[in-house]
């Protein structure tokens, strides 16, 4: 059989394993999840082949990139079928936000800021669900806004999937009353600048255009001190620094904020000032927050995905080591 | 006259713009917006040069059935379907809910993640094949990263575990990005300065005048 | 003076218009405002009071406006000590300043152009929303707040005397930025000098620079091998010095292989620099005698996108198998998918770039990497032309003193004389 | 029709992520045929972002619409529009001016004439950048390195950590050793030679460090991808 042949078959299989399980969907299979002892295994097995590879080095076979590729996405991919709940401890930053949410009283305005996009969502969008869950299991009231063209975008995926989970179903909540996305509004940190003065006045109409008064629940809200809570998810700016300097300095909100992994360190200096009445800082930050809320989804998922593929990185370092050593240190550029 | 008025040009602006971080007064401190904003306009009329300069060599791909014409055609497509419907569309192309914005959510937003997904692979087969003990150098960089990466990771801890705290792998990860790796930014970035500095000056004088081309 | 109004959420309509009104501004000064809006606490009025004195605060002392100094006006700086009664639990919840024109001798009405929340030993407020030429006067009231028995808010102020008359006006140096303009004299200076040392044929020595050294054995390789040469020129455009760097860098290459008469290609992101691209090719054609040799089109253009263009280059890569990869300029994350496709297709690959975050991923992946400042002087390197080089050596001079400016500042900072490292501050 | 729309929507973006993953193996033509389409729908995105943005945006809206309907109530008599407010700046003509000498470009016998704005925008980076780059990074820096070595002067007392002291010697000597080894016109032999060793040991700590930093970051990334084939596509996870 030729190589070629070999790789239209491979696409072949791809393509009806896709249509299989797609169709699978679509007529309602359930979604599949490993049980502890599968994970073990998987991850044992994970490990032994890595063990495997080690020893074929060392017997003088050099990997190809293409088998660290290979175990690179195996690595990303197996975790997300496990229900391994790595455990860790929840963090202060993280328990300022669940604090601050439990503390308010059923029927309080929160408002949700969301500040980022597609790119970073595997990091803040289930910080976004869990929030927005845990918000609807307190009664309290959301109104969603952004301004990142695809921040609203983002959230109403995330309300469509929480609005369909039983618990929240339950409830028949509507829209205008129980929650508002009032959208996406173009001007940077002069819009929350302005917000300070009146909301309507940047958001005359809701996302799908329905008029500010038309809204039972923001009809009275005139600016941020009808708000209670504000939780803003943001991947760079305009984002938590400007919600911080603008509306926490000059409204005196009560703010608390969930950030990328790379831009949390310029943030934490607010939340040990106070600024902030929380922070979770990436993906961990949303593991521990799903944690806190007692709602494992995605982001103790990603959490373990990057946990797992971190490790593979680490044993392919030790593994090139050991490949050098045992070509005599030789210059082992083009590996 | 072809090769001074652009020399002239590039002395008489370059110094003004120095000049201007030294006065308040108007019109020089209105200087940093105007410039950002006549290179926006400059880039907006520049941008047809390079969109005909893509068309006009896959075009010529597809004529002369050149190999890979059917990608160029594609290319080809491709660009006038989002240009046309993005152009169409009036100045609220970007909003949800219009075609221009179908396309972006659903064609260009996982083309350009997947891409820049990639890098995770890439990163990985980077670390396998650089990072060995080769020499003295590679070596401190390896030992840097290693640590950095193992901080970075609850099981860094777990494994240093039977320090006390303050003391773990997180700890020293910490440690590293703030000490050495901040003096080691400093360093280069002091250099750039300087750097900048030199070429600029270069530019400014007309010794670096590559820009301008030739004669004729 | 005494102003009642209910509390939140309910607001008299008197609050609701200064609110509007408050709004309204914003919008129109979204800039200058920038102090409205301060948020206090109340206090509670515990028996009847109906004239307030014993709620009102006193007046705060040595009020004073001035033009604010190094500006390009439209801005008078006002400046208080508190009132007595401003201490923690004292009547003072914050200050009004009220502004009024002064035409002919009389003032106008005042009227409230910020506020700032009691609590400090020293008051500086700026008013950045003044017009030059006219004459101002500046009042600052002490405000107090409390909520009565039905919950309203009642306001028990008092007023210091107007200041004198001031107007803003824009100034024409900013004596703050002394020091910067010394140091790029100096450093400019030392810079010139050089070069007309090495122009007047003094020789100057430059130590090997490995990255720069491969460049010729690069280009050969190519020609050997009888495959072509990529240069890439990073996502920067022509508003970036590093991508003028990287122009200056491409026309070396360029000389170099046009004398080996081996194929360059200049795949580019950005319009404005395949135009200055393609000046900088056909010059360097045409200094080495092959004008003839020059297409246009080795410059060409692809997508502005950052990833669509690094999906592109990466497949010219794998399906045209260069000798050589340059990378010279601003990268950003595309820097290793470039770099790893160029060693997965075994070319010797040159990157240079002074973007730190961007170093390492090049230091992992290519043969040679120009770290920082290299890049900035690799094109006088690469010409070997004695008034480049000079440039090179009064560069250093400048080093030198930042060196031992490093060890002075240091040693003087810990004896506790911090003047010396307070000559280097700069404002924003 | 909905229905066909939302599927065909998410096999349109698995067929594209799976071409560009397809590279990873090695170039083929799905890869191809992806890599033509993202070059195509990006030039094109950003081809009408710039136009709307930039042109429309800036140019048009700050001081183009305004002046042409100027000079044709000028021309026709008709009542000219009102005063311009603080949005009309015509300076903007200014790049528009520039933006038409560049496009001078495509007649090939005037085409030198956009040499001209290109001087004047490596002229104005130039200077912007030599001042901005020699206050920001030059002079920043090295005050931020001049810190205490004991973080109270000696003056006021000693009770120093170790920690401190020894974070600020690190800064120092870094920096320090790491400037040394960019010098250019000495030749690194002796002392200065060991120096620049030391400021090489620094730089690749500060490599290797960011490097590590980052791979974390990267891994969202792909987590977010598989994470879209798997569950948004397959519905194999939840």
């Amino acid at each position: 059989m030729t190589t070629r042949t070999k790789e239209l078959i491979a696409v072949a299989a791809i393509l009806v394993f896709a249509l299989i399980f797609y169709i699978g969907r679509v007529s309602g299979w359930q979604a599949t999840e490993f049980s502890t002892g599968t994970s073990i295994v998987v991850v044992v097995l994970l490990l032994a082949s890595l063990l495997w590879m080690l020893a074929l080095t060392i017997r003088g076979r050099l990997i190809g990139r293409r088998v660290v590729f290979l175990y690179v996405g195996v690595a990303v991919a197996m975790p997300l079928f496990m229900k391994l709940s790595q455990e860790m401890p929840v963090s202060l930053a993280v328990l300022g936000v669940y604090d601050a949410v439990m503390e308010l009283q059923p029927g309080s305005k929160v408002l949700i800021a969301c500040d980022y996009d597609p790119p970073t969502a595997p990091e803040l969008q289930p910080m976004a669900e869990t929030f927005i869950r845990l918000c609807f299991q307190r009664d309290l009231k959301i109104i969603i806004m952004g301004i990142w063209p695809q921040g609203p975008q983002q959230a109403n995926l995330a309300l469509e999937k929480i609005l369909a989970e039983p618990e929240i179903a339950a409830k028949n909540l509507e829209y205008g009353i129980d929650y508002v996305n009032l959208g996406f509004q173009a001007g940077n940190e002069f819009v929350i600048q302005r917000m300070g003065g009146s909301f309507k006045s940047m958001f005359r109409t809701d996302y799908g255009g329905i008029p500010y008064d038309d809204l039972p629940l923001v009809r009275n809200v005139r600016n941020f001190s009808n708000i209670d809570y504000c939780f803003n998810l943001s991947s760079g700016f305009p984002g938590t620094v400007e919600w911080v300097q603008i509306a926490v300095d000059r409204y005196g909100v009560k703010l608390g904020a969930g950030n990328t992994a790379v831009q949390a360190p310029t943030v934490y200096p607010y939340l040990s000032a106070g600024q902030l009445t929380g922070l979770l800082g990436g993906m961990s930050g949303a593991a521990e927050f799903e944690i806190a809320a007692d709602a494992r989804g995605k982001g103790t998922k990603y959490m373990l995905s990057q946990s797992v593929s971190h490790i593979v990185v680490i044993a392919f370092v030790i593994i090139g080591n050991v490949a050098f050593i045992m070509s005599g240190r030789r210059s082992a550029l083009k590996g | 006259m072809r090769r001074e008025v652009p020399l002239l040009i590039t002395a008489v602006v370059g110094i003004t713009f120095v000049v201007k971080y030294f006065v308040p007064h108007f019109p020089f401190n209105r200087m940093d917006a105007w410039f950002a904003d006549w290179f926006s306009i400059v880039q907006a009329c520049a941008i047809v040069l390079g969109a005909l300069n893509l068309l006009k060599l896959s075009a010529l791909k597809v004529i002369g059935q050149k190999s890979g014409w059917g990608y160029a055609l594609v290319i080809i497509l491709s660009f006038m379907l989002i240009t046309v419907i993005g152009l169409a569309e009036g100045s609220d192309y970007r909003d949800p809910g219009t075609s221009f914005d179908w396309l972006y959510v659903n064609m260009f937003i996982p083309l350009s993640a997947t891409m820049f997904s990639i890098l995770a692979f890439f990163v990985a087969s980077a670390s396998y094949r650089a990072f060995r003990a080769r020499n003295y150098e590679a070596t401190v960089l390896l030992i840097a990263a290693f640590f950095v990466m193992i901080g970075r990771v609850p099981v860094g801890d777990v494994i240093t575990g039977f320090m006390p705290e303050g003391y773990r792998f997180s700890d020293l990860a910490i440690w590293i990005m703030d000490y050495p790796q901040t003096a080691g930014q400093r360093a280069i970035m002091i250099g750039i300065g300087l750097g900048v500095v030199s070429t600029s000056l270069r530019v400014i004088l007309g010794i670096e005048r590559a820009h301008i081309g030739t004669g004729d | 003076m005494k102003r009642t109004c209910p509390t939140r959420p309910e607001l008299s309509s008197r609050q609701f218009k200064s609110l509007l009104a408050a709004a309204a501004l914003l919008l129109i000064f979204p800039g200058s405002l920038l102090a409205q809006q301060t948020f206090v606490q109340t206090d509670t009025i515990t028996s009847a009071d109906t004239l307030g004195v014993q709620y009102t605060p006193a007046p705060p002392q040595n009020v004073v406006a001035m033009d604010t100094p190094n500006d390009g006006g439209g801005s008078i700086i006002i400046t208080w000590g508190p009132s007595p009664d401003d201490f923690d639990g004292g009547k003072v919840k914050l200050y009004r300043i009220l502004r009024a024109e002064y035409n002919g001798g009389q003032p106008g009405e005042f009227t409230e152009v910020g506020d700032v929340p009691s609590g400090k030993a020293e008051y500086e407020n700026e008013d950045g929303n003044t017009t030059d030429d006219i004459m101002y006067l500046y009042r600052v009231m002490a405000v107090n707040r409390m909520t009565n028995e039905a919950g309203e808010i009642e306001e028990y102020t008092s007023e210091s005397p107007a200041t004198d008359p001031v107007t803003s006006s824009a100034q024409w140096f900013d004596s703050r930025r002394i020091n910067a303009l010394v140091g790029v004299i100096l450093l400019c200076s030392f810079i010139i000098y050089f070069i007309q040392q090495a122009r007047a044929g003094k020789e100057l020595y430059i130590r090997k620079i490995a990255g720069m050294e491969a460049v010729d054995e690069a280009v050969g390789r190519a020609t050997e091998m009888g495959r072509s040469i990529y240069y890439v020129s990073g996502l920067g455009d022509m508003d970036n010095m590093q991508t003028i760097a990287s122009m200056t860098i491409l026309g070396r290459v360029a000389e170099l292989a046009a004398q080996y008469e081996t194929h360059l290609a200049v795949p580019v992101c950005r319009s404005l620099v395949m135009v200055t691209g393609r000046e900088v090719v056909k010059e360097a054609y045409s200094k080495v005698g092959r004008p003839d040799a020059f297409k246009p089109d080795q410059v060409h253009y692809l997508t502005d996108d950052q990833f669509g263009y690094a999906a592109a280059v990466d497949g010219m890569f794998v399906r045209e198998k260069p000798a050589t990869i340059f990378y010279m300029g601003q990268f950003f994350a595309e820097s290793l998918i470039l770099a790893e496709t160029g060693n997965s297709i075994g070319a010797i690959q040159i990157a240079g770039t002074a973007m730190p975050a961007q170093l390492p991923f090049f230091v992992a992946a290519c043969d040679y990497t120009l770290i920082g400042e290299e890049l900035f002087a690799a094109s006088a390197y690469l010409s070997r032309e004695p008034k480049l080089l000079g440039s090179l050596k009064g560069q250093d001079i400048g080093k030198g003193l930042i060196l031992i400016a490093l060890i002075v500042g240091m040693l003087l900072e810990t004896f506790g004389i911090w003047q010396f490292s307070n000559l280097f501050s700069v404002i924003d | 029709m909905e229905a066909f729309f939302e599927h065909f929507r998410l096999w349109l973006a698995a067929f594209l992520t799976l071409g560009i993953f397809s590279f990873l193996y090695k170039d083929n033509p799905w890869y191809k045929l992806t890599e033509a389409i993202f070059v195509g729908i990006s030039a094109g995105y950003w081809f009408v972002v710039l136009f709307w943005d930039n042109f429309h945006g800036k140019f048009w809206v700050g001081a183009g619409e305004y002046s042409i309907n100027w000079v044709v109530a000028k021309l026709t008599g008709a009542q000219a529009p009102p005063p311009p407010d603080s949005s009309i700046d015509f300076m903007l003509w200014v790049g528009a001016f520039l933006g038409l000498l560049m496009l001078l470009r495509l007649v090939p016998k005037i085409g030198w004439i956009s040499r001209w704005p290109l001087a004047f925008i490596v002229g104005s980076t130039g200077g912007l950048w030599l001042i901005n780059y020699f206050a920001s990074n030059v002079m920043v820096q090295a005050q931020a390195t001049m810190v205490p070595l004991f973080s109270s002067a000696f003056g006021t007392g000693f009770d120093q950590n170790a920690d401190a002291v020894i974070g600020a010697l690190i800064i120092f000597l870094g920096t320090f050793s790491g400037l040394v080894y960019f010098f250019f016109s000495k030749a690194h032999t002796g002392v200065f030679g060991g120096t620049a060793r030391v400021g090489v040991f620094f730089l690749m700590i500060t490599f290797g460090a960011s490097f590590g930093y980052t791979v974390m970051s990267r891994m969202s990334l792909l987590i977010g991808r598989i994470d879209y084939l798997l569950g948004d596509w397959l519905g194999m996870i939840k």
